[in-house]
């Protein structure tokens, strides 16, 4: 035979699960590591198609486990640990998309998606409007992203702007637990594809999770009303916006902060609704200042109600550097005291 | 002149002589004369299809046109060796594969007249759209093939891609995880020697076929110019898939004996003395010339198949000239398959604004907007 | 022996050019691709450690005739033809610089250089802050950019936005033959790395280039004065602003035209003291609305002068979606009536 | 339990023989006893460092650390064969070769305690710093090879990567660049069975090291765990280099026997039987025993190679703990050589942000701000 050969090893045997698995039932506390791997199985029961596909999502169940028991459970052709290569991660995401499948990509972290950009701009952003609707890319790309877990570079950045810029994608990113479960699920039932963005450095912590889909993935939430500046936030800067609200109405503030789950589309609604009542826009995220979600919003925002506006929105954000060492992350990630600093320029305190 | 490789598998010789072949020659069984007549046929047709294109890109018909002129036997006996049930991840210049796949003839040339970014559904002919995004289609026949494992499905996927492709790193991470995973793809690589400008020796010091093994996916190396030695080489490949035995690569040695796109001038970097020697090997007079020597060449066949290919030519162009264009508004339509509250708002401001103009047709003038409308550039 | 061998054909012989190569001397009429490829050529004139890298830049010249002529007279040791791989492009130019060289690689068009994203923003734009500053990435990365030729999809992308939201690069787009010419010598001088974005459809129009340095390329400049309203442009489209700014004075209104020409950083006391006169902003560009660098400056523009803004900023630009075909780009792209519909806009016309 | 797999060169059985190898023995001419004894310390060395870090991970002091245990022989064999002016383009877990070109102890752990994302100049040492995003630096180590081509310099690159970086696209495009352009560089990849979780198998169903051939490239496989199988191999692929023929690959065949970081656990994914299995492959062990059949293994030198060994740990303590934390408007310096308005004004804004606070010192309290001091954290 011609067939340039060498001897191959056999290829993985893939055996279905045995035992039935079972969701979430009723109201639990859990961690948002454990309502995302929750919410990742209730998907997995409620649709056969959806398959888990990344590094060391199977018996390590992912390095914060967020997968944990899955492969287990759903066995290897479900929870599939691929070779380490993101932009084939995404890739096979599309071909498994064209066969029918819903996968549900993990990028271990923030700063490992960039190998799979291209994938992800040029095949999964725009296959459904290259295709004329034909083809649909009902992708979730899980990214756990955000600092101030104190580790080596790459490992503390948060990209997601660079997703808001390109058209075709939707983008999210959970602040709690609740969050986690409902807009996972949410997510990968989406028709569209989503990058999932997950608060790395609020893994471990717990909240309560009913088990429901909630509000749609869209919509913000006022998760603290205030009448007097309207501060906007998302991911892990939602637990620090809710301690600022605090201290500022310790200091006679009153600060209205919304989750935006959502950062495309942005719900301009309902910060709108917010800043014709308060006047005032404060925007905080850990990325880069320059070409961050902040400046859009400010930007929209300003065109929407400018009449409303009773002074310059402002942004508390990442400096525009790259992510620094650990021991000076603080330096670079906004926390209470920077966003208060924020709040009393904004009302020209 | 760069010296010509033949250390490949040939069935066909430049002079139409059959070569056995034991390996092969099991493959290729059912061929027979009414067979070759088929596959020549197919090749005249897609020769055809492509002249014609090229003269509607020079008419300003069409804005660019990749020509697949010297690569028909590439395409045909690979794309005739499919069932309907397999799933082709191409690039730009498989208008022959298309062709095979029943891809309609207005709908090959619409995204080169610039009237949609892609010109079917590649569901109802089980075939990608063109990627351009050199390789990044070989990664998604991989994904594809792994459902169809998943599904237990013995159909294949096929991705094609060229001798450039070869150097992306997409197209290497896809023999990375077909080989991991094992699943039904095969690997069509169509070297015509040339990336635009660049001859192969640029990507590769060894032979394109020599890269898979290494990957642990064994890898066939025949005379792409040798439409037998092609259909035998993809069947055998899809026979090892349909079976579980995981991906196979094919390399096809070729010639792309035209520009790289209608918008190219291979003047500036090709030796005449080269195309000269592959245009002595060409895949369609070959074929051509066996059915010669087998006596199936008679002036009826021959007419036969210049009616069709006339008549082919002739519904290409009707289509392409007729094709509508598409509405202002529909530029927003399919960015997302559920609705979107930022485009929504930009489609209606934007249907507003185009509402405001007096004049009909209700479009901006944009008098001094040095818009092309039809379209040209490279590829 | 037990190398696991194959005969390999000899590399290609590498031989410096023999006549010495003349640069610009004399202020010459030339096109936007000729005086760009002036410049690269005085840039290798001026230092041997300046080399071409890319697909197609030699025999061919690029498929846009930039680098026409440079490998005859410089020899395939200083224009490299690549093979067609952009992350191994930049990856190799990272390398280059390392070892002293300072690097142009050509990316063939804008939509082809996200496979070398990841080079890019994690190594190239890091790997000065990484060290410390002990190791210096100046590199150009040349990225034929914009719409408006009728092509292909990924033909015409304006992917500057993602550049400018990654800290430690520079980012150029130039509209004219003389920036074209000057920016590029720049650039390539600069000890920073910078994108440098060439306005594709302006390839073919002529100017007159004087072979100087000229502006810092980090200023903006005024093209057109005027006191009314301050539009801001860069690349392909300051040609029709500046249409749009004749236009407008027909019709009594006074525009300024200001070609920002660097994107990264942006030159904001420029755009402010305009601002600061007008009172009102346009800003336009191809790239997409959400997440483009128009939403950047409007935030940063209002930050700085919100005072002076008697209405909202206005953004003239690509609608959220992939790039159309050729046959609807001009329902996406800002044109001049689009243009002078943003200025009506934000005069409360 | 997985087999091991040993096709592959070696020089140095498990348990200290020294077995003649007619390619490989005239490279290692020159390696006496004392030479022996001198990598002996080296290995025994860079485990002492090893598991001090690991301590001070332990105690709070480091925030994470990629241990080399088990992969001793692989990274001095290979690093003691470079010349001063060769350059080494590492990943991260290279602590062995930084030992070898001279980085200084408290500058390896400078990034893992956070203090600095890279630890030295890499001009002063010709050795980059590590490389975090898989394969990344096997392009770089292309480029500078190109580099030193064009210079005439007969100097080398030797860039390190693991097993499971072979999967990524960067790694093959290097290959294809270092192919293409016939230039000096090594690509060693160390093959420690695991990348994480993942078995070797689940990167390649076939060997490492037969990847390269097929890109044209040359490759060695050699018992990574052989210190002298692998100084023999990388003394080849140097000379192939430096005398003009271009890359060669070396897949040096090892095992992790420590966890992937000190964040990982790996009883959640590894057979104790396999580290059992690997454990009597010991690459320290080994040596010691060669020097013990040829005599050298006295009390005193083995006293003499600990109180080194003890040193050096106390040195690296000593430094790591010493480490100054950095001022906090360094978080501006570097991002780019030259100045930069944009970044100015937010130095000057936060600058005067800090000085706003009234208590010394003046910096924020961020109470409640949960950032960890000590970073901890994955790879
Ligand atoms: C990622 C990417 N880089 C560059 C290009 C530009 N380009 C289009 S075709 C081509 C050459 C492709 O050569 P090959 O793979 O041999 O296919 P062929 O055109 O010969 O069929 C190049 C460089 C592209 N389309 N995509
Ligand atoms: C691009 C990228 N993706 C993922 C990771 C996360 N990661 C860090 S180390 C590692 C495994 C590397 O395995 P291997 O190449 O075999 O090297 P080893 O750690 O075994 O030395 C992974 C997946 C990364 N650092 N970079
Ligand atoms: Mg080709
Ligand atoms: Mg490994």
């Amino acid at each position: 035979m011609t067939l340039i050969d060498r001897p191959m090893s056999h290829a993985p045997v893939r055996t279905p699960a045995a035992a039935p698995v079972a969701g979430l039932t009723e109201t639990s506390t859990l961690t948002v590591a454990k309502a995302i791997n929750a919410g990742l199985r209730q998907a997995m029961i409620d649709d056969p198609k959806v398959v888990l596909l990344g590094e060391d999502i199977g018996a390590l169940g992912g390095v914060f486990r967020v997968t944990s028991d899955l492969l287990a459970q759903f066995g290897p052709h479900r929870v599939i640990d691929t070779p380490l290569a993101e932009s084939a991660i995404i890739g096979t995401a599309v071909g498994l998309a064209y066969r029918g499948y819903r996968p549900v990509a993990e990028i271990q972290f923030d700063g490992f998606i960039f190998p799979g950009f291209d994938q992800i701009v040029n095949q999964v952003a725009k296959l459904h409007y290259r295709t004329q609707g034909a083809v649909r890319m009902p992708i979730t790309i899980r990214v756990p992203f955000g600092g101030g877990i104190g580790a080596a570079e790459h490992h503390s950045e948060s990209p997601e702007a660079y997703f808001t810029h390109a058209s075709g994608l939707r983008v999210i990113a959970v602040s709690d637990a609740q969050d986690a479960y409902s807009l996972i699920r949410q997510a990968i039932a989406c028709d569209d594809p989503v990058l999932y963005f997950e608060p790395k450095r609020r893994y471990h912590v717990k909240g309560e999770v009913v088990p429901q889909l909630g509000e749609p993935m869209e919509r913000a939430v006022v998760v603290s009303p205030g009448t007097e500046v309207t501060l906007v936030c998302y991911g892990a800067l939602v637990a620090t916006a809710r301690d600022a609200a605090l201290a500022a109405a310790d200091e006679g503030m009153s600060v209205e902060v919304i989750d935006l789950r959502s950062l495309a589309p942005v719900d301009y609604a309902a910060v709108e609704a917010s800043v014709r009542k308060t006047g005032r826009l404060v925007v905080t995220h850990e990325a880069a200042n320059s070409g961050g979600l902040g400046g859009e919003i400010v930007a929209s925002i300003t065109e929407r109600c400018f009449e409303y506006l009773e002074a310059a929105p402002v942004r508390v954000t990442g400096f525009d550097i790259p992510y620094p060492a650990a021991k000076l992350e603080r330096h670079h990630l906004p926390d209470l005291d920077r966003i208060l600093a924020g709040v009393d320029r904004v009302l020209g305190r | 002149m760069t010296a010509i490789s033949t250390d490949f598998i040939q069935l066909l010789s430049p002079l139409g002589e059959r070569m056995p072949h034991a390996d092969f020659d099991p493959w290729l069984a059912d061929i027979d004369t009414a067979a070759l007549a088929a596959l020549y046929e197919d090749m005249v047709v897609v020769r055809r299809i492509d002249t014609e294109a090229t003269a509607l890109q020079r008419q300003g018909e069409l804005g660019l046109w990749p020509p697949l002129l010297g690569q028909e036997a590439a395409q045909i006996g690979s794309a005739r060796a499919l069932r309907d049930d397999d799933y082709v991840f191409p690039s730009y210049r498989e208008n022959g594969v298309a062709y095979c796949r029943g891809v309609g003839l207005t709908d090959l040339v619409k995204v080169w007249r610039g009237s949609a970014q892609s010109g079917w559904d590649p569901a109802s002919v089980r075939m990608a759209t063109p990627a351009i995004i050199i390789g990044a289609q070989t990664l998604h026949a991989t994904g594809w093939a792994l459902g169809a494992r998943f599904d237990g499905a013995d159909s294949v996927a096929v991705t094609y891609f060229g001798d450039g492709a070869t150097s992306e790193g997409d197209v290497n991470e896809a023999l990375v995880f077909a080989a991991s995973f094992q699943v039904p793809v095969v690997f069509f690589c169509q070297n015509n020697q040339w990336a635009i400008s660049e001859p192969v020796g640029v990507q590769a010091h060894a032979d394109i076929a020599s890269r898979a093994p290494g990957f642990g996916i064994p890898s066939l190396r025949v005379d792409g110019n040798d439409v037998l030695a092609v259909m035998a080489a993809t069947r055998i490949a899809l026979d090892r898939a349909r079976t579980g035995n995981g991906p196979t690569f094919i390399e096809a040695v070729t010639y792309r004996m035209g520009p790289h796109t209608t918008a190219d001038d291979p003047t500036r970097y090709r030796d005449p003395a080269d195309l000269a020697a592959w245009g002595r090997r060409d895949p369609v007079l070959r074929l051509r010339a066996l059915l010669e020597r087998l006596g199936h060449l008679t002036p009826e066949f021959e007419a036969q198949i210049a009616a069709r290919a006339d008549a082919v030519a002739a519904e290409l162009r009707a289509g392409c000239i007729a094709l509508p264009d598409p509405p202002a508004l529909s530029v927003f339509d399919h960015v997302y398959a559920t609705p979107h509250a930022g485009l929504d708002r930009q489609r209606d401001e934007y249907a507003g604004y185009l509402a405001g103009f007096d004049a009909a047709p209700t479009e901006p003038t944009a008098a001094t907007q040095p818009v092309a409308s039809t379209p040209k550039g490279s590829l």
